[in-house]
């Protein structure tokens, strides 16, 4: 029999944590254990979360592929739906369909430097890959994180922040906006601090992923720093209802975002008409 | 071989009665002043010379549908575990419509493309539209808003039938299309029709030399992409759009749609329902962001979909069937056929000016 | 029509001073017109007015705020700019507004159903009572009477009410002939017969909104309760009570701000008679506080204002 | 849920908090025994109750809706009722042209110290909704176009 | 949301008509509800302890109480939830006493009705939302309305409370309807000698500033923050240079004036200070009747004055004041007893009120304390007092009871007997109120003493006769006609609201009953309150009242303001409303309807928006109602919450 592309799995929230004022993270599994054990995605894909009766939300799965005792989804609070999945506990059910389209070019990325440039939740996506990485660090190159958040309790994954700048295999920059008591990282926009660090383009893939007026800023960064539009990737947003190609809203001109994205390289960005 | 059959226009309503005791049958009739597809009635007059109000795209693909069906029930032992029971609710039976016209019947094939594709199958839309019949009927008129000559079709196209019923002078001859149309095509009240065929391709070739003003479209594409980013001509030709959904919601080609749920006490459904993507809150995120926010955005979105984006993935079929349903129907007058053209007759120097 | 020529003479000579100027010119066949927006001066050569020029063009309006804009108007359509003004939701230094004497509009709904269908227009000659139409190689003839809007005989306003320039000699208003048969004899109808016409009629609306957005009062547009989730008044299901409730919540907007321009109804592409609603509405405002929108710029919707003692309105009695 | 067959029909009310729920809740320190129709919904001014809450729960299916305020000039927020009574009012007139009897619609004031009136039109109101009967149905989504194509192929 | 249903048994007042237990079963039915459970007394310690401890053990994050009515324990009930750590807001009541229980026995009906209110009740939860108060800074200075003995009261409290207080006085001095009364009853203690102290208090208090001839032009604002424009009338006297010497007065020429302090017994010069113990004790031209306003000609009170303090030329001024809290005091106006044709509706010169005789009693008043006939000045001998004229009576319009006119009858018969031992007085009554402290005894003596004949009935015509009247009656008690031959007929006329009251009411934002008395926020419970925060009342203007509630009202007042002051910010109500900015379009229909101008517009971007002032906002809900969008939502009655109670109901 064929799937029906629109019926969520039924999944339990396992736990949830508080990031910042407005985001929460949801670690969760399907309730059929079968389809738990089944399920296998690429880093940067996405899921249709559903609270019934709400409806549903799309988000990275932030958790990456190596390490499947749960999915993770970290939802920020904008409309309905995110608003209804803030006020869900651990033991709440929720609906999820996934994995829906395209992901981070991981095996092209072998072998190569690795820049993530994240700010606020746009985290999410680039931690799952750093993640998946991470677990797979001999196929990578140098590894560099800069993100940045608008003050230090406007960052997501703070518990997992100093693990990362302890390791010995990854590069982690932090930075907020402006001086904050007590912090003791960076101080400075996210475009700046990357010219201050001025990764080396050579051998590199940028990935970058943010707020639009961050993400413009940073791509003129990195092309300052000498990355050619095929180096740089980042994911692109937009409202979705069916996740497969079909509902019709959230296309640019002939790419489905939904399919054929969320990720793409800048070259293909420039391919694309401009409709963001 | 096509199976090829006679019915005189009396016996019409009878057999279309003999074809409903089996599945439903919608023909074109008046409700009020607009004339629908309808359930079949042998009391209600069916109209066959002129163009339907409506496409029967809701044979196919219901104004709004239940996707899922889902219930809540608690754990009575500890009423804070609550379990959701999410089902899907898969149409059942089978439909005929009677009187469809090429380019209605020719517009599920735009759907076919998308709904039933290599890499998705939307069961929902799979399960009508493998059980919905059509018996269509060639154009004899061809009134000022018809132009599917210009989008690679005809007033005779089968394509997307599952039966061609050409109206002659003392009836219909009827030509299997499908296999499952010939399926239809056995009722007593026929006669072979094998003798008339040619009389009827003779009616087909006077229709099609009537229409004239065929339109190369080859362009448009291309032409529409290079349109894109010049403003001012989507606003010149959006000025008068009111927004509404009248065009999408009448186009038989036309597929988007929204998902959003409602409940009521312990039960819901998720409900997907025609969208339309002339309407702001399309592409609304919950941001307040919208990437396509005046008119003119969406305008260009729909005119593009149909006439470029579309025609680019799907080898170059244009995702338009011509009824000119569009036209007719805009509050505001708004002619596609002059967008297109505009479009591909644009010459850039013009922006410079 | 007669006074064509002068009306694109002045709109000429004020193009200069505007972005845009909104009028009519011939739509996709001869039965039909569309609005026309005038940007250039070979653009004011394509202008037609005339029975077709059924669209309200203030509609337009809000729309435009910020611009300069000219706007030819029928009498009708005068009232709506007048209702826009009043709710400050456009600028009159922003609007030039340009009037001419209308003689009527046609129900495009009366002609098809006269003709059957006017699917193939060849021609259309419109003199003075009669309209001769060929179709499909036939040529009928019709009385205008016949084919006017109902709107139009009962026209109080046939000039435009507020206009900066105005062509052609006022007419006086035509007396009332019809008026709202309509409603009085839908209003003769059993209660159970009216509701079963509606649940009847709002069962083919296709929830385009056609009619909600051709309104030239319907200013929420993009923030309209229809779509919206909170407030949550509707579902997107396609069922009557929904659809029904829909023309409600318009009808009880519209109330003392509606100007019977028709646009609704002539909008609809399944021809569902919503004036009727309005039309209802506007008698009970009538009769209840002798107002009448779309007349004084000045005045205040009724609904948006109060008495302390109300003449017509009895304290309850229970 | 259910009214109680053949006892009770569906009868709603929006109170103002200030007068006229206290009137009703004057009724009931009084004892004054009133029919069990009616469900009252808690709005701070006869103001907040916009006329389409009442065509939704007309098109909802209740048999009646009963809207209670202060008396005019009474308004705890001084103007809302005076709005509410022109809104209502158009209401009441409103509703026959959709074939609902303006009978299952009315409006009145009530003040807090009034419950013996508050019971007389509750009283009398459930007696009207009585005596006019069930409101009739719209048919639900399901009956419009599947209903018709289920009764054509019956 | 995971939401507690306590279904209430209110011992057996609820209990004895539903079934509790069945409504908590359903209630667990219902979406979101986790636990549910029936209590005895929800409201009792050890039933708010079950709903604190509830909350904690099944992680609640919403409970609804069905029990009595919102009105009787909302505020206890959102504490107990507030105490067990949820926001006051994540609470429902279903009134299942009030609207179920006590008005129907039917157990099945009511069981199920209060079923049906839980359910409502906890469908509006669901889209409940934690609402939190804003902290906002006040102005701790009060403005007092009316420098009545009530007002005086006030000020004199708040002022000794540490309060910067602003009186403003609607004529040129201070003591209202008090200072013109010879003595008070029961005590029969001279008025002015209790008050004057009082007033002179006032004015030499260093925190009060007085305004006397000035009215109240326009109040904006709200609690703790009002900004109030006072008009100051002109005098045509520069107050700040007047001495109130009062040679003005002996010298002015216009002797015509009307004597508005002696109730018109007697007329006055146009410059003059109304009394001797007036406060501020400064002189006023009447410009009716002065001859240099008038005509231009005259002038000699300009060149006589010794301090050069009068100003023809003066105009009314304005001033602002900031103040947090105001109280009304404007006390009562006397009815106009001229509608009464019966009683020769003002024909006769012998007629007069209550008040008049009062200022013919007062030594100090225009008779120097001798009971004169005002037609030919001559000692009456029979003396008539007639009661309930405009109290009581339907007819005219006045329906209640004015409840002082009783003892103040008394009091005049006794007084008249001091004045006049041979005079015989007579009192047409219709009962007799008398039921403060000593007030029958009182009446008592009047009788027994001082030999005033009461006669139990109505006066129906006064005739003339000679130069004397007839009064005829009925003596209902012993089922005859009387008639009485009077030399001055008394009328005790009631009280009527004062005649600015409705455009003060206005202006302040408060409500008045039909007769144009101010309400008060609750009938038992706040008695000097407003529905409009910030503002109380004191005295007369809220209903008839004597001088001990007057003067109680205004120390209750100033305690309401002083307790208001005791917090250095206050805290706004969030039942506010909310305009959602991304659905606003600027139409301003919310700010045209609003009665409390509580939103503007605002520019947002370079579109105009509606935006509410949060603290002024009293949460009617109008602009929800009237906003087409929905973009103005009224919190906690959101549209969304109303029609989840609509849904619950109906949705057949």
């Amino acid at each position: 029999m064929t799937k029906n592309i629109y019926l969520p799995e039924m999944a339990t929230i396992q736990e949830v944590i508080r990031e910042t004022h407005n985001i929460m993270t949801f670690r969760v599994t399907l309730n059929n254990p079968e389809a738990m054990k089944n399920f296998s995605f690429k880093p940067g894909q996405v899921g249709q979360v559903s609270s019934f009766g709400t409806g549903e939300a799309t988000f990275v799965i932030n958790s990456p592929p190596t390490r499947m005792d749960y999915l993770q989804f970290s939802v920020m609070r904008t409309g309905e739906v995110t608003s209804k999945l803030h006020s869900l506990k651990a033991g709440d059910q929720i609906g999820v369909r996934a994995p829906l389209g395209n992901s981070f070019p991981y095996e092209d990325m072998k072998g190569k430097d690795i820049v993530f440039v994240g700010g606020g939740i746009g985290m999410a996506p680039l931690r799952t890959l750093l993640l998946f990485m991470l677990d797979n660090r001999a196929d990578y190159g140098k590894i560099t994180l800069l993100y940045g958040a608008r003050s230090p309790v406007d960052m997501a994954y703070s518990y997992e922040l100093q693990d990362w700048l302890d390791r010995d295999d990854l590069d982690t920059y932090l930075t907020i906006d402006a001086p904050y008591e007590g912090w003791q990282h960076k101080v400075g926009l996210i475009p700046n601090v990357l010219l201050d660090i001025a990764p080396s383009p050579g051998n590199s893939v940028a990935i970058t992923c943010g707020p639009p007026i961050m993400i413009k800023f940073t791509l003129q960064a990195l092309e300052k720093l000498g990355f050619k539009d095929e180096q740089i990737v980042t994911t692109l947003e937009k409202r979705m209802k069916c996740g497969v190609g079909i509902c019709g809203r959230c296309n640019i001109g002939t790419s489905y975002v939904c399919m054929d994205g969320p990720v793409f390289t800048r070259a293909q960005l420039r391919q694309l008409p401009n409709e963001l | 071989m096509a199976k090829v059959q006679f019915i005189k226009s009396a016996d019409v309503k009878p057999w279309l009665a003999e074809l409903a005791k089996e599945h439903r049958v919608f023909a074109p009739s008046y409700d009020g002043e607009a004339l629908l597809f309808r359930p079949f009635d042998l009391e209600q007059e069916i109209i066959l010379d002129r163009a339907a109000t409506m496409p029967p795209k809701k044979t196919v693909f219901p104004q709004s549908e239940k996707l899922v069906d889902f219930t809540y029930s608690k754990d009575p032992e500890n009423l804070s575990r609550v379990k959701i029971d999410a089902r899907e609710t898969l149409p059942e039976g089978s439909t005929v419509v009677f009187g469809s016209r090429p380019c209605d019947a020719r517009g599920f094939t735009m759907f076919d493309r998308v709904y039933l594709s290599d890499k998705n199958t939307d069961i929902y839309y799979q399960a009508r539209r493998k059980n919905t019949l059509f018996i269509t009927l060639a154009c004899r008129t061809i009134e000022n808003t018809c132009f599917c000559n210009w989008v690679d079709s005809d007033p005779c196209d089968p394509t997307g039938s599952d039966v061609l019923a050409i109206p002659m002078n003392d009836g219909y001859l009827l030509e299997s299309v499908s296999e499952q149309g010939e399926k239809l095509l056995n009722s007593k009240l026929l006669a072979d029709g094998s003798s008339r065929k040619v009389e009827a391709d003779k009616i087909c070739q006077e229709i099609a030399g009537s229409i004239n003003n065929t339109k190369d479209l080859s362009q448009a594409p291309a032409k529409l992409l290079a349109v894109f980013d010049n403003m001012q001509f989507w606003e010149e030709v959006s000025a008068k759009c009111l927004s509404c959904g009248a065009c999408t919601y009448l186009c038989p080609s036309c597929y988007c749609f929204n998902i959003t749920d409602e409940t009521n006490g312990m039960k819901g459904k998720r409900l997907r329902s025609w969208d339309n993507c002339m309407s702001a809150q399309f592409t609304m995120e919950a941001s307040g962001h919208n990437p396509r926010p005046t008119k003119a955005h969406r305008l260009k979105n729909r005119v593009g979909h149909k006439f470029s984006y579309y025609p680019t993935i799907h080898g170059g079929v244009i995702s338009c069937c011509g009824c000119g349903r569009c036209i007719k129907s805009c509050p505001a007058g708004i002619d596609i056929r002059e967008i297109v053209l505009k479009a591909i007759d644009f010459e850039p120097a013009a922006v410079e000016e | 029509m007669k006074y064509q020529q002068e009306l694109k003479d002045s709109i000429r000579k004020a193009l200069p001073g505007l972005d845009v100027v909104i009028a009519w010119s011939a739509g996709y066949d001869p039965l039909h017109a569309t609005p026309h927006f005038i940007r250039r001066e070979e653009d004011i050569d394509r202008l037609e007015i005339g029975p077709f020029s059924v669209h309200n063009l203030a509609t337009y309006l809000p729309g435009l705020r910020g611009k300069k804009v000219g706007i030819v108007v029928k009498g009708c359509d005068s009232r709506s700019v007048i209702e826009l003004l009043q709710e400050n939701l456009i600028n009159r230094e922003e609007v030039t507004i340009f009037g001419f004497p209308c003689t009527g509009v046609v129900d495009q709904t009366k002609i098809r159903k006269a003709l059957g269908h006017t699917g193939k227009v060849d021609f259309c000659q419109i003199a003075s009572q009669t309209v001769v139409i060929g179709l499909g190689g036939e040529e009928h003839k019709l009385r205008l009477s016949k084919v006017l809007a109902d709107k139009c005989f009962s026209c109080q306003y046939p000039n435009a009410l507020i206009s900066d320039h105005f062509v052609g000699e006022k007419i006086s208003p035509s007396v009332q002939t019809e008026g709202d048969d309509d409603l009085e004899a839908f209003e003769k109808m059993p209660m159970d017969e009216r509701f079963a016409f509606w649940q009847k009629e709002m069962d083919r609306c296709i929830r385009c909104y056609a009619c909600r957005n051709a309104c030239p009062m319907c200013v929420c547009r993009d923030h309209c309760l229809a779509e919206s989730r909170d407030p949550h008044w509707l579902s997107q299901e396609d069922s009557v009570r929904d659809k029904w409730m829909f023309q409600l919540i318009h009808a009880y907007h519209l109330a003392g701000r509606c100007t019977e321009c028709g646009e609704c109804q002539r909008a609809c592409p399944m021809d569902i008679p919503l004036l009727l609603l309005k039309k209802k509405m506007n008698k009970e405002i009538k009769e209840l506080f002798q107002y009448e929108a779309g007349v004084d710029p000045e005045a205040t919707p009724p609904l948006l204002s109060f008495k302390m003692e109300e003449e017509n309105i009895n304290e309850r009695e229970w | 849920m259910p009214v109680l067959k053949g006892k009770e029909l569906r009868i709603v009310g929006f109170l103002c908090n200030w007068c006229s729920y206290g009137g009703a809740d004057t009724a009931g320190v009084g004892r004054f025994n009133q029919p069990t129709d009616l469900r009252i919904i808690r709005v701070p001014c006869s103001g907040r109750i916009d006329p389409l809450f009442i065509m939704k729960t007309l098109l909802n299916g209740a048999d009646g809706v009963l809207v209670s305020g202060c008396h005019p000039r009474d308004c705890h927020y001084a103007e809302g009722n005076f709005y509410a009574r022109r809104r209502l009012e158009v209401l009441h007139r409103f509703l026959p042209i959709l074939g609902i009897e303006p009978g299952r619609f009315e409006y009145t004031w009530v003040s807090a110290s009034e419950g013996q009136r508050w019971q007389q039109v509750v009283t009398r109101f459930t007696e009207q909704i009585h005596k006019l009967g069930p409101a009739p149905k719209i048919a639900g989504p399901a009956a419009s176009e599947t209903l018709r194509q289920m009764e054509a192929a019956l | 949301m995971k939401i507690g249903v306590f279904v209430c048994h209110c011992g057996s007042n609820i209990e004895g008509t539903v079934d509790t237990a069945a409504v908590a079963a359903a209630a667990r039915e219902f979406p979101g509800v986790a636990f549910a459970t029936d209590t005895m007394y929800t409201c009792s310690e050890p039933g708010q302890e079950e709903i604190v401890n509830a909350i904690k053990e099944h992680q609640l994050d919403g409970v609804v109480v069905a029990s009595c009515t919102p009105r009787m324990h909302e505020q206890t009930f959102r504490r107990t939830v507030e105490r067990a750590g949820l926001n006051r807001y994540l609470f429902e009541m279903a009134n299942i006493r009030e609207h179920v229980s006590w008005i129907g026995k039917d157990r099945e009906a009511n069981t199920n009705k209060a079923t049906e209110l839980v359910r409502m009740a906890a469908s509006k939860l669901l889209h409940n939302r934690p609402l939190l108060s804003k902290q906002f800074d006040i102005n701790k200075r009060v403005l007092i309305i009316g420098g009545g003995v009530a007002g005086i009261q006030a000020a004199l409290d708040c002022a000794e409370g540490g309060l910067e207080v602003i009186l403003v006085e609607k004529t040129t001095t201070i003591g209202g309807k008090m200072a013109k009364l010879d003595k008070t009853f029961p005590t029969v203690d001279c008025s002015c000698c209790i008050l004057g102290p009082r007033m002179v208090d006032v004015a030499q208090h260093p925190n009060i500033t007085l305004y006397a001839y000035s009215e109240i032009e326009e109040v904006s604002g709200y609690v703790g923050n009002f900004e109030v424009k006072v008009k100051k009338k002109a005098t045509y006297v520069d107050w700040d240079k007047c001495t109130g010497c009062g040679i003005c007065m002996t010298k002015c020429p216009s002797k015509k004036a009307t004597d508005f302090f002696n109730e018109g017994i007697g007329k006055t010069t146009a410059i003059n200070i109304p009394f001797p113990q007036a406060i501020p004790k400064k002189a006023k031209i009447d410009a009716n009747f002065c001859m240099k306003l008038q005509k231009g000609k005259c002038g000699i009170c300009a060149k006589v004055c010794p301090s050069g303090c009068i100003d023809f030329t003066q105009q009314d001024e304005f001033v602002t004041e900031k103040v947090g809290a105001i109280v009304a005091a404007t006390g009562f106006d006397l009815f106009d007893w001229t509608v009464y044709g019966e009683y020769g509706g003002g024909r006769y010169p012998d007629v007069i009120t209550s008040l008049q005789y009062e200022r013919m009693l007062s030594a100090s008043g225009p008779t120097g304390g001798h009971i004169k006939r005002p037609s030919d000045g001559k000692e009456p001998k029979n003396v008539v007092f007639i009661q309930c004229v405009g109290s009581r009576d339907k007819s005219v319009g006045r329906p209640y009871c004015t409840g002082f006119c009783c003892m103040y009858t008394a009091k005049q018969a006794i007084l008249t007997k001091d004045h006049l031992p041979e005079a015989q007085t007579y009192v047409f009554y219709m009962d007799i109120r008398a039921t403060g402290k000593n007030y029958d005894e009182f009446t008592r003596r009047a009788m027994e003493e001082y030999n005033a004949k009461y006669i139990r009935g109505r006066v129906s015509m006064i005739y003339p006769k000679g130069d004397s009247l007839l009064v005829r009656g009925a003596d209902t008690l012993m089922g005859t006609q009387v008639e009485v031959d009077a030399d001055l007929v008394v009328l005790a006329v009631g009280a009527d609201s004062s005649a600015g009251a409705a455009g003060l009411a206005e202006k302040l934002r408060i409500s008045y009953d039909s007769y144009g008395f101010y309400m008060e926020g609750h009938p038992k419970l706040k008695p000097v309150e407003t529905n409009t925060a910030g503002v109380y009342l004191a005295g007369c203007c809220q209903g008839p009242k004597d001088i001990p509630s007057s003067v109680a009202q205004g120390s209750a007042a100033a305690s309401k303001v002083l307790g208001l002051f005791s917090k250095d910010k206050l805290a706004s109500d969030p039942q506010v409303s909310v305009v959602d900015i991304k659905r606003c379009i600027g139409c301003g229909k919310c700010i045209k309807t609003c009665p409390f101008g509580a939103i503007k517009e605002i520019d947002f971007r370079g579109m105009k928006k509606a935006e509410v002032i949060e603290t002024v906002c009293q949460g009617c809900g109008i602009c929800t109602s009237t906003c087409p969008q929905g973009a103005a939502q009224l919190q906690h009655f959101t549209d969304n919450q109303i029609l989840s109670e609509v849904n619950a109901l109906c949705q057949f």
